[in-house]
């Protein structure tokens, strides 16, 4: 971080080192914070939105004026004023933890995550290892969450996640390969850099690793499949089925708890599509060249991070459930496999075509 | 709210706070899935396209009683299902409304003269905010008994001090 | 899970209605875990109870309790007079209404002996095949809702509030109709009743198969039905199964074709059979599909019906004081769940003095604890959806 | 409309409603193979039915069952009837093969209305008599689980007889329900 030296020797001289850095994490982490509830409140708004009229509904309508817009944060504010019930049976440490725990692992993936060539809290140069093990921490919040409820579909839930976690974080990861072995770099701003230019020299769309090549898209396919599963989407919304599982790992929870993991999933829909746009559409990147590019660097971000939420939407409204031992097979038989082969296609790709 | 609830005399500030507040509350009256009886078909028609609750933003059936902040008691109550339903109520977290959908749950019906297993009347065993005529009611009567609770929540005094009866 | 003592769980147990020799395989330390769906849950459709012991994912078995819609029908059907019973009626499968009524009106007709005039049996026709229609898309509906697609159930309701429309223009009401009386209809089409009924019937056939492509054929919906509890022929008559259930199992029965009542055998339409194009013979999609192909044969009937209305009076000459001669009499009828029979015990006065309801679901959902064992809990739902179970009939 | 329909088996005549009762037919029959235990067929109209006495209803349901003459493979219905001095049950068996019915009842002393169970004989027995058991308090004898099936097990009475009395909300809620 250049802008932290900067800071201290022009303005705050007189303050020690540490006390910079920490106010600059501080102001940055406020940010993030807003932004993370910004997002949520959006999505979720859309999600109903886009339900609705896939469902020949208007969905929320009134609330706020305009199409329903405040609609997620009247939500908001009465799961605030909700009465606060910790079951009597539950595990009061693990119960109190464990929404904290989900939501601070989304929160935590947006520290690294860059909205255009500058815009990045903290520019890690292990940007993409970063947030795929935060992201990981969610895992561990839904486990505890299921174990303390003392209920066994939470359990339920809670165990459902272990495995579709833990199995999904293998190809999501495998699937990401390709990718760093062409930019080679963890850091995700050097990686949306890398897509300038592409084959042949082609900007815009040709240098997005999505049309490198075949393997690339492949790659794509399988990640965002995986990145469905471990953001909880259907069809692999297992842990939380409402159908069978009542509410999953949060049957228990009520008001502000509650509403943390439902902010967690929507942020951590938001860190899965930012990933797919990062590292396979071009990032900030238009579909024409850099030097034409009349729109913010944030907004082709956003607009393209839009896409992707409205896909897994669209998604999420049109299809069935698979069942656990489907989506295993999907992940283990299917999707890892696919993973080893894409690397190795991908290095013989490098190795023959661009003579990397 | 536990500790402010209820301590302030009226004023500008807690009377707003408090018209935020209900506003809140009422348009987000989440309802339980909970169906009993022939009602909670006429209920699943008003959540489905046509009548469309989520309009007024009571449309996210929350299967558990924890994250829900109304029961629509759809349908006849028997004294089997009675015990379980007051324990559904008492899963409910505060602020809770019930609504009594039909003739069945808010007297009986027409089991009120020889049905000797059902309840007459859901009041007996949870306190009834909205009662909802009709065997079963139209959607647009589940409708209206929304839109009545929602008033019935607007005016819900939070910070502000109860009057006195 | 915790800190629970077996005293304790005894108790904990006891209440849930268990056994006592299941109470010990339990409290002695295994790793199997009991637990409770419903009455309050959301793919019980209605207030059904089961009793899961799971070890891990799979059922070791499951036990159905239910009552909690137990509403007094058949005391009821004690104490009122005949007439007065077709409401009570509608609310045993309030997704069949009509085709409640309609079987308990021709019992009580063939009681007492009474003909029916050919325009109402035409009536009766149309609207219990619209309420055929207009049940199994429920059926659909929630079906795709079990299994986690929530769209399908939106479009499903769409199409039934226009089939609601049409018998709410000739009966007043929406779910509970009470318009096939003894004798006859309450009162009878209006004029506007067959061009609306034409001109749904023309559109929905396109609309269906759109609900097909969206939910029937999706692959992860066949993956997730096909083979899944499959129920053999002999098991379902055994254990008294009827309607779809059986059909799907390969049992080429259905009443309206192999013992018409009223004027089915007019029509030219197809008995809907499961073939275990999927998956095994009488599996959940068979169970599902055949209630799917069966709407499209309603369609059919429902258009030759519609062509052939012809002019005369809507309801038999019933008198006021009804009373049917002293006898018994046992009447059943295919609905869109099963056969719904009715025993009516009469001494001559106008009550009776025996209602016997003989539910469909009652007895298709004894099947479900045998096929609940070594199953996952995601198949267990798509097994009890795809019973269709609706809980007003199961208890009475 | 019947394009399978089955070759060599006759079409049952269509009438309005084609229900096919063979209970006469079967009563000769019964009478023959098992004598006194047959009592007699009642004259009700429109359907009659075969009284048998409950000792022997096993024996004669599975012979009706697995008489290739009868075939009754499904037992449609169980019903309980209160009649005053007696209690009754009435089964409804079914042969779908043969496509008709035939009714059979049996009558018990009110005071010890005990029935044997049919439960071996049909699996669909199980919860029908159970349903019976818990209405009417009629007791199967051999059922492998006769509990109450619609009403609580605190129940008191048994609500469908004739001589019971209505429960107040009061007296229930002291039964703890």
């Amino acid at each position: 971080m250049h802008f932290v030296p900067y800071l201290h020797e022009q303005f705050l001289s007189a303050w020690p080192a540490s006390v910079v850095v920490l106010l600059v994490a501080l102001i940055g982490a406020g940010i993030m914070l807003a932004w993370v509830a910004l997002v949520a409140l959006v999505a979720v708004w859309a999600e109903r939105k886009v339900s609705a009229h896939m469902q020949a509904r208007l969905g929320p309508i009134y609330v706020g004026g305009f199409h329903g817009w405040l609609q997620t944060v009247a939500d908001g504010l009465k799961l605030f004023l909700k009465e606060d019930i910790i079951p009597a049976m539950a595990d009061k440490w693990l119960y109190i933890q464990a929404p904290v725990l989900v939501f601070g692992g989304a929160f935590l993936a947006y520290a690294a995550i860059p909205f255009g060539p500058k815009l990045v809290v903290s520019d890690l140069n292990i940007g993409v290892f970063y947030i795929l093990a935060m992201s990981a921490i969610v895992a561990v919040g839904i486990i505890m969450a299921g174990w303390a409820s003392h209920n066994k579909w939470s359990l339920y839930g809670g165990m459902r996640t272990a495995a579709q976690f833990l199995s999904y974080e293998i190809p999501s990861a495998l699937h990401l390969m390709p990718v760093i072995m062409y930019a080679g770099t963890l850091n995700l701003g050097e990686i949306v850099r890398s897509q300038e230019t592409g084959l042949f020299g082609w900007a815009g769309i040709f240098g997005w690793y999505l049309f490198r090549n075949p393997f690339l898209f492949l790659s794509f396919i399988c990640y965002y499949i995986s990145s469905l599963a471990e953001t909880n989407r259907t069809p692999f919304d297992l842990p939380e089925t409402e159908s069978e599982l009542v509410a999953g790992y949060h049957t228990e929870y009520t008001g502000i708890r509650f509403a943390f993991f439902f902010m967690a999933e929507y942020a951590n829909m938001f860190v899965a599509a930012a990933l797919s746009t990062l590292l396979f559409c071009g990032g900030w990147n238009g579909v024409l060249s850099r030097n034409i590019q009349y729109l913010p660097d944030p907004v082709v971000f956003l607009l393209k991070c839009s896409a992707f939420i409205f896909l897994t939407m669209w998604l999420r409204w049109t299809l069935p459930r698979f069942r656990i031992d489907q989506l295993m097979a999907l992940c283990w038989k299917f999707l890892i496999p696919l993973g080893l082969l894409n690397i190795v296609g991908s290095a013989l790709w490098m190795y023959i075509f661009e003579q990397v | 709210m536990g500790l402010l609830e209820n301590k302030f005399n009226d004023n500008v500030i807690v009377t707003s706070v408090d018209a935020v507040f209900n506003w809140a509350r009422q348009s987000s009256l989440w309802p339980m899935s909970f169906g009993l009886a022939c009602c909670a078909i006429e209920m699943m028609c008003t959540g489905a396209s046509r009548y469309d609750l989520e309009r007024f933003g009571a449309g996210v059936f929350r299967p558990s009683p924890r994250q829900a902040d109304l029961m629509i008691v759809a349908g006849t109550v028997t004294y089997k299902m009675a015990s379980r339903l007051k324990q559904l109520y008492d899963l409910m977290p505060e602020p809770r409304w019930v609504m009594a959908m039909g003739s069945c749950a808010i007297g009986g019906g027409p089991y009120y003269k020889h049905g000797y297993s059902v309840v007459k009347g859901v009041d007996l065993y949870v306190p009834v905010d909205i009662y909802i005529p009709g065997c079963p009611p139209h959607p647009e009567t589940l409708l209206a008994g929304l839109l009545e609770l929602q008033e019935k929540v607007r005016q819900d005094r939070i910070l502000r001090k109860k009057v006195s009866a | 899970m915790t800190g629970v003592g077996e005293e304790a769980m005894d108790v904990d147990l006891k209440s849930l209605g268990f056994r006592v020799e299941e109470r010990r395989t339990l409290a002695s330390g295994s790793d199997e875990l009991l637990i409770n769906m419903g009455p309050q849950h959301p793919s019980t459709h209605g207030v059904l109870r089961l009793l899961l012991r799971t070890d891990g994912e799979e059922i070791q078995e499951a036990v159905p309790f239910m009552g909690y819609l137990h509403r007094c029908a058949e005391k009821i059907g004690e104490n009122v007079p005949y007439d007065t019973y077709t409401p009570y009626t509608d609310r045993l499968d309030y997704l069949s209404s009509m085709n409640n009524n309609w079987a308990w009106a021709m019992t009580v007709e063939k009681l007492a002996g009474i003909e029916v005039p050919q325009r109402a049996e035409y009536i009766r026709v149309i609207v219990a095949e619209l309420n055929r229609i207009a049940s199994h898309l429920v059926m659909v509906g929630t079906y795709g809702l079990d299994l986690g697609a929530f769209t399908p159930f939106l479009l499903t309701f769409r199409e039934r509030e226009e089939i609601l429309d049409i018998l709410e223009e000739i009966s007043g009401g929406r779910l509970c109709y009470g318009y096939i009386r003894i004798g006859g209809v309450t009162d009878d089409i209006t004029p506007t009743f067959a061009t609306k009924c034409r001109a749904f019937l023309r559109q929905y056939v396109s609309k269906l198969d759109a609900i097909n492509e969206l939910l029937s054929y999706n692959r992860i919906f066949i993956r997730r039905t096909a083979n899944v509890g499959p129920l053999s022929a002999e098991k379902a008559i055994a254990c008294g199964c009827t309607g779809p259930i059986l059909r799907a199992s390969g049992v080429d029965w259905d009443l309206r074709r192999d013992e018409p009542y009223s004027i089915y055998d007019k029509f030219d339409w197809n008995v809907c059979v499961g073939k275990g194009e999927k998956g095994q013979l009488g599996d959940t999609w068979d169970r599902y599909m055949v209630r799917v192909r069966e709407m499209y044969e309603c369609v059919k009937i429902c258009e030759q019906a519609l062509e052939g209305i012809p002019e005369g009076p809507f309801r038999a000459k019933v008198p006021r004081n009804f009373k049917p001669p002293a006898g018994e009499c046992y009447f059943r009828a295919e609905n869109p769940r099963g056969e719904l029979a009715f025993y009516v015990v009469s001494d001559g006065s106008k009550r009776p003095v025996r209602v016997k309801v003989r539910g469909p679901s009652f007895c298709n959902l004894s099947v479900v604890q045998e096929l609940s064992r070594n199953m996952l809990v995601s198949d267990f739902v798509a097994v009890v959806g795809s019973f269709d179970l609706v809980m007003g009939e199961v208890d009475r | 409309m019947n394009q399978e329909a089955k070759a060599g088996e006759p079409k049952p005549p269509v009438i309005n409603n084609s229900m096919r009762f063979r209970t006469e037919e079967a009563f000769p029959v019964l009478k023959s193979h098992f004598g006194d235990a047959v009592r007699s067929l009642s004259d009700t109209r429109p359907d009659r039915h075969i009284l048998v006495r409950p000792g022997f209803l096993p024996e004669i349901c599975k012979f009706l069952r697995d008489d290739p003459d009868w075939q009754c493979n499904m037992l449609h219905c169980v019903t309980g009837l209160d009649q005053a001095e007696t209690l009754a049950v009435v089964y409804h068996l079914f042969s779908m093969p043969k496509r008709h019915f035939v009714v059979l009842k049996t009558e018990v002393l009110r005071d010890s209305p005990m029935v044997p169970t049919l439960a071996h004989i049909w699996p669909s027995a199980d919860w029908l008599e159970r349903e019976t058991f818990d209405l009417f308090g009629i007791v199967f004898e051999g059922h492998p689980d006769l509990r109450r099936i619609l009403l609580p097990d605190e129940w008191i009475g048994h609500p469908l007889r004739k001589d019971y009395e209505m429960p107040t909300h009061e007296k229930l809620r002291e039964l703890g329900l």
